[in-house]
């Protein structure tokens, strides 16, 4: 973990306020896993006027060959809507990579995964593909969108696998929500990135093969120094009794932590 | 240049990390060496193990932020036994921040913390409500603050470190009710009390409802209220709220503070803590001060002498 | 939509200039038609004439500025014939902000404006220190502001909102306490105690050394304490406290107030006025909202139907 | 006077932080007087996160037919540091024209004038001799800086007249401070601007022929409403007692308001 100027050497509008960034630095080396994330602090102009608290984002993807990663966000706070007037050229200062990400190390007896994302949860979830598809794993997307406005990286992920795009209103791919179309799936593993209740439903619909959750909370530090963060564990006899979803998360095998 | 002497504790230099905002340092020891440290405030203690708060805990505010981790724990046993014992390898004054919602719960873990070497100094947060008294804060009637004082008091082997909230009538009162008492320093301030609603859901945005006010926005508060008090007690006085530079720190030696610490500035710039302390000699040379202890409570010192000679 | 119906106050929308931040509206008047206004609160008025503070008077600090004006005034009397006369001149309701250093003259201030037609109503601006007690301010003890809340209702012909100071340690208690002794509402709340240092003088900026903290710095404490106090008085609260927006009021209604003030934010837009005016019709619509008056205290209405049921 | 986001079209550094700044738009029609400023709102990226008050600069000089004003202000602070990062092509919110400025309306028997600035007290009189030179006033101008590096506009003034250079440690033009060179001089009627303690040295020194002095006070509103910038007047019989340095000001006749 670093926290490092990044250079921007790109930005551009991927949907309705949603932004692709891309950030070329020495951290880019660093990413150790899919599903890992950034913490950014947003500066105002002359970094001298900016929001406290840095904005996590997870790293959609990273070039090692370039010294890249890239960054998906939705714009419509106070930070990130400073985050998409940030242009090429200009640096931004970030903190990663931080956390434990998807484990794709020792996945070699399975054959198949499913990938789960809905919204902005999508992200971390193309990184995650592209590393799985490079060790032989063949994974099919189930990507849910509000409507066919908020779609994005459809074709990036076509590229990949089988890709399922659903929205809520029917305006593009199926009508319907991710779980809808999970019954009688073929998959080894799962993983999935979304809001809470996506992550619930998908918990329990995924109750008997292995299931990866990325999982969001407000957080201060995204160090684990705060606290900010926690989940309580399921485990009542847990020696802590909680996990930092900065640190110890944000992705945690599914069963380990409450969702609430 | 930087050497600072308080009850208890040697500092290299007068800049350390608030309680709650750097748990017990192992995340940025990760990031920096800690001996750079002037001292380590670790997170609160409580007797028994605490969970703390439901999530959302903290919340963005203008130049500010509000966090409701209601002092989430392992309780006094193991912070001794775990974080202490790392803590041990570092050439570091530790103080110990100690809670509580019975008077009890104070006395016993601050004498098992002052029992350890490594502690060098307790540091009283008096910003607990009182079970007892029906959620008072201990913090916000000068009696019984003067009371857990002289109780911690009798029973620690180290100096005691009152930390007072801001959330009074009078500051100085509590100040001089916990000094008479015997307290060897004051800390402040803490957290103001604040909340924010989220006009989405339209609910308050921290599910404790309300939560303590840290950052700058805070920090003409504290500037006040150290004023005011370094010139009605003779202990010494870490400032803190919104520290944010080495600026800021001379604001708070002028305003009368000893040594300072710096807490939300940490979840901004995880390095401010060293480079404070990197700044800050250049930032007294161009100010021609040789020892920063000579700036301490200049700004009303200043004023008080000229008050006596505009008297004659 | 945006009508909203206090003692004495027929208000065409909720959104008002506060007190001292907007001296008389002939500035402002230039600039827009006052008309627009739910109401203005003018300026601090005494009975005598004042100077005020030295200056500098403002500072500016993160998110927020102090200011220590000093209550300058021309006294009731001028106020009267000058400027309420001017006012006349206006279909906008104006309350008159009343301070003193004695009860008689706030008394007196009182009774001389609540004659005046122009002016709907009286807000006490309690933190204003008391000289008989000492300087200790009439806003900081409940017992005082009790006392001087009955003493202006006897004399008043308009009704009284009182405006709290958050410099207290309970604020609900200071409310209770004039809410019996018959205040029609509550304004609050008024500046935070603060001071900035002059690293490069090494002395307090303000020329009266402290000065009150107004701005977006303070908006979490005034929401916390209007969310407490809303829940604990009958009595409508206006709400202030770093307002800059239709999100801001709407925050204020669903913490528990009933209409709100703008001070500090018309320094930096002096516009800010109307266009909150302009912007709350959309943004209630987009809330399924048709009337404001619904939102009033939402934030802990909500909540306590949830406990209640949660209770069966 | 109006609210108006200008756009800036033109940028410059003209010495040690300080800086030249051009403004196009319908206020700089409304500019009546010399001496007149302007009170800025420096915005943050995005406008989301700005300096709570704004800042108050002089207008320096007016082009009616480009509808154009130029400011010189020093960086140096939160908000004037911002402010120096503003590039051509963005837009500056400006409330303005503000105050009253210096009396030109009136001076047909003057024949000699001297403008006598310190620092950035020097700006204003730019536009004041300007002018004065265009009513046939010759105009002596006495302009005080630090050191070399401060100085600026030397070349503008000497289009338009005597001028001499003055520095506190000679290292441009004479050293010494402007009051140093006003005995016997001659000249019908005298213009301040700069730091208290130049105005009052001027003040004791032109004590025979009009003088107008431009004060400077911290600002809240800027407009005359909140009282932050009063100034006492020499006239205790005065029935307020008190002049607004904002609306009333900031240019003064000598005497009119105490100095300090
Ligand atoms: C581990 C992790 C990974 C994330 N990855 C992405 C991603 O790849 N793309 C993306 O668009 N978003 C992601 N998010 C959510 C993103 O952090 C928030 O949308 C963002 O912080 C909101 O900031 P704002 O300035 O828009 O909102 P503001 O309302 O101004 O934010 C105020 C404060 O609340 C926090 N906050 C608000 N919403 C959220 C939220 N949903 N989650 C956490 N904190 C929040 C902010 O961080 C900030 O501290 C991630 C969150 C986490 C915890
Ligand atoms: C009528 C008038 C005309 C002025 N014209 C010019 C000019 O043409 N060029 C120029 O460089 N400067 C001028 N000034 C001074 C200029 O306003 C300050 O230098 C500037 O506001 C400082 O802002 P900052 O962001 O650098 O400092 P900060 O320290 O961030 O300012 C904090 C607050 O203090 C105020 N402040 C600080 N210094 C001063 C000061 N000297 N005077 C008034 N307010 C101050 C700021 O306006 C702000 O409200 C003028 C001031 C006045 C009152
Ligand atoms: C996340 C967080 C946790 C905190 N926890 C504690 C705590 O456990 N004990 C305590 O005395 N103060 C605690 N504080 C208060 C800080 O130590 C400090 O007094 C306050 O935040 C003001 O300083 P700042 O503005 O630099 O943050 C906490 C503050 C924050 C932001
Ligand atoms: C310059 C200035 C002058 C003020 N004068 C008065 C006053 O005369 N009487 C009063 O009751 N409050 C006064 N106030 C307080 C405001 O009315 C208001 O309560 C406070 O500023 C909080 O609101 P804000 O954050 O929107 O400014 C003044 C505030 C400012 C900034
Ligand atoms: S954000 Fe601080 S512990 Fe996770
Ligand atoms: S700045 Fe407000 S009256 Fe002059």
């Amino acid at each position: 973990m670093i926290q490092e100027d990044m250079l921007i050497t790109g930005q551009r509008s991927l949907a309705d306020q949603i932004f692709e960034l891309k950030l070329r630095g020495k951290l880019a080396a660093n990413v150790s896993e899919p599903g890992q994330f950034v913490h950014i602090r947003v500066n105002g102009q002359s970094g001298s006027v900016a929001p406290i608290l840095r904005r996590p984002i997870s790293i959609c993807s990273r070039d090692r060959a370039k010294e890249e990663i890239t960054l998906i966000f939705r714009s419509g706070g106070l930070g990130t809507d400073l985050l998409k007037e940030a242009e090429p050229g200009e640096r931004l200062d970030v903190l990663g990579p931080l956390g434990h990400g998807f484990p794709v190390r020792d996945i070699h007896d399975m054959k198949k995964a499913v990938v789960i994302g809905g919204g902005v949860g999508v992200p971390p979830l193309y990184g995650l593909s592209a590393e799985l598809v490079k060790k032989g794993v063949s994974v099919l997307s189930i990507l849910g969108f509000r409507s066919a406005k908020d779609v994005f990286y459809k074709k990036e992920f076509e590229e990949l696998g089988e890709t399922v795009i659903m929205t809520e209103d029917g305006t593009s791919g199926i009508r319907g929500r991710v779980t809808d179309v999970l019954d009688g799936m073929d998959f080894d593993v799962a993983y999935a990135c979304g809001p809470l209740p996506m992550l619930k439903a998908v918990q329990r619909k995924v109750s008997d093969r292995p299931l990866y959750i990325s999982m969001e909370q407000r957080m201060g530090c995204g160090i684990g120094a705060c606290l900010a963060c926690v989940v309580h564990t399921t485990d009542q006899n847990d020696s802590k009794g909680y996990r930092r979803v900065c640190s110890d998360g944000p992705v945690f095998r599914a069963g380990e932590v409450e969702l609430c | 240049m930087l050497a600072v002497h308080l009850p208890g504790l040697d500092l290299k230099n007068p800049v350390m990390p608030a309680s709650g905002c750097f748990a017990f340092g192992a995340e940025y020891g990760n990031l920096y060496d800690l001996n750079k440290l002037g001292a380590i405030i670790i997170k609160a203690a409580t007797l028994e193990p605490r969970f703390g708060n439901p999530t959302p805990r903290v919340a963005e505010t203008p130049c500010g932020m509000l966090n409701a981790i209601g002092l989430q724990n392992p309780g006094v046993d193991k912070i001794i036994s775990n974080e202490l014992t790392r803590l041990a390898g570092y050439d570091v004054p530790i103080i110990a921040n100690i809670a509580g919602s019975e008077m009890s719960d104070y006395v016993e873990t601050a004498e098992k913390m002052s029992l350890n070497p490594v502690v060098k100094a307790l540091e009283l947060n008096i910003s607990c409500p009182n079970v007892r008294h029906g959620g008072i804060t201990f913090g916000t009637v000068p009696e019984i603050a003067a009371e857990l004082t002289e109780r911690v008091k009798a029973v620690s082997k180290k100096p005691v470190y009152v930390k007072l909230s801001p959330n009074v009538t009078d500051i100085t009162a509590m100040a001089q009710a916990v000094e008479e008492a015997g307290a060897d320093g004051l800390s402040m301030i803490n957290t103001l009390l604040g909340m924010r609603i989220d006009i989405k859901t339209q609910k308050p945005i921290l599910a404790n409802k309300t939560g303590g006010l840290s950052g700058p926005a805070i920090k003409p508060v504290a500037i006040r209220m150290i004023y005011e008090v370094s010139q009605k007690v003779r202990i010494p006085i870490i400032g803190m709220g919104g520290i944010q530079s080495a600026d800021d720190v001379i604001e708070y030696f002028l305003a009368g503070a000893s040594a300072v610490a710096v807490g939300t500035a940490n979840f901004a710039d995880p390095f401010v803590c060293p480079k404070i302390i990197d700044d800050l000699p250049e930032k007294l040379k161009a100010m021609h001060v040789t020892d920063i202890n000579e700036l301490v409570g200049r700004s009303w010192k200043a004023c008080a002498k000229k008050n006596e000679s505009s008297l004659r």
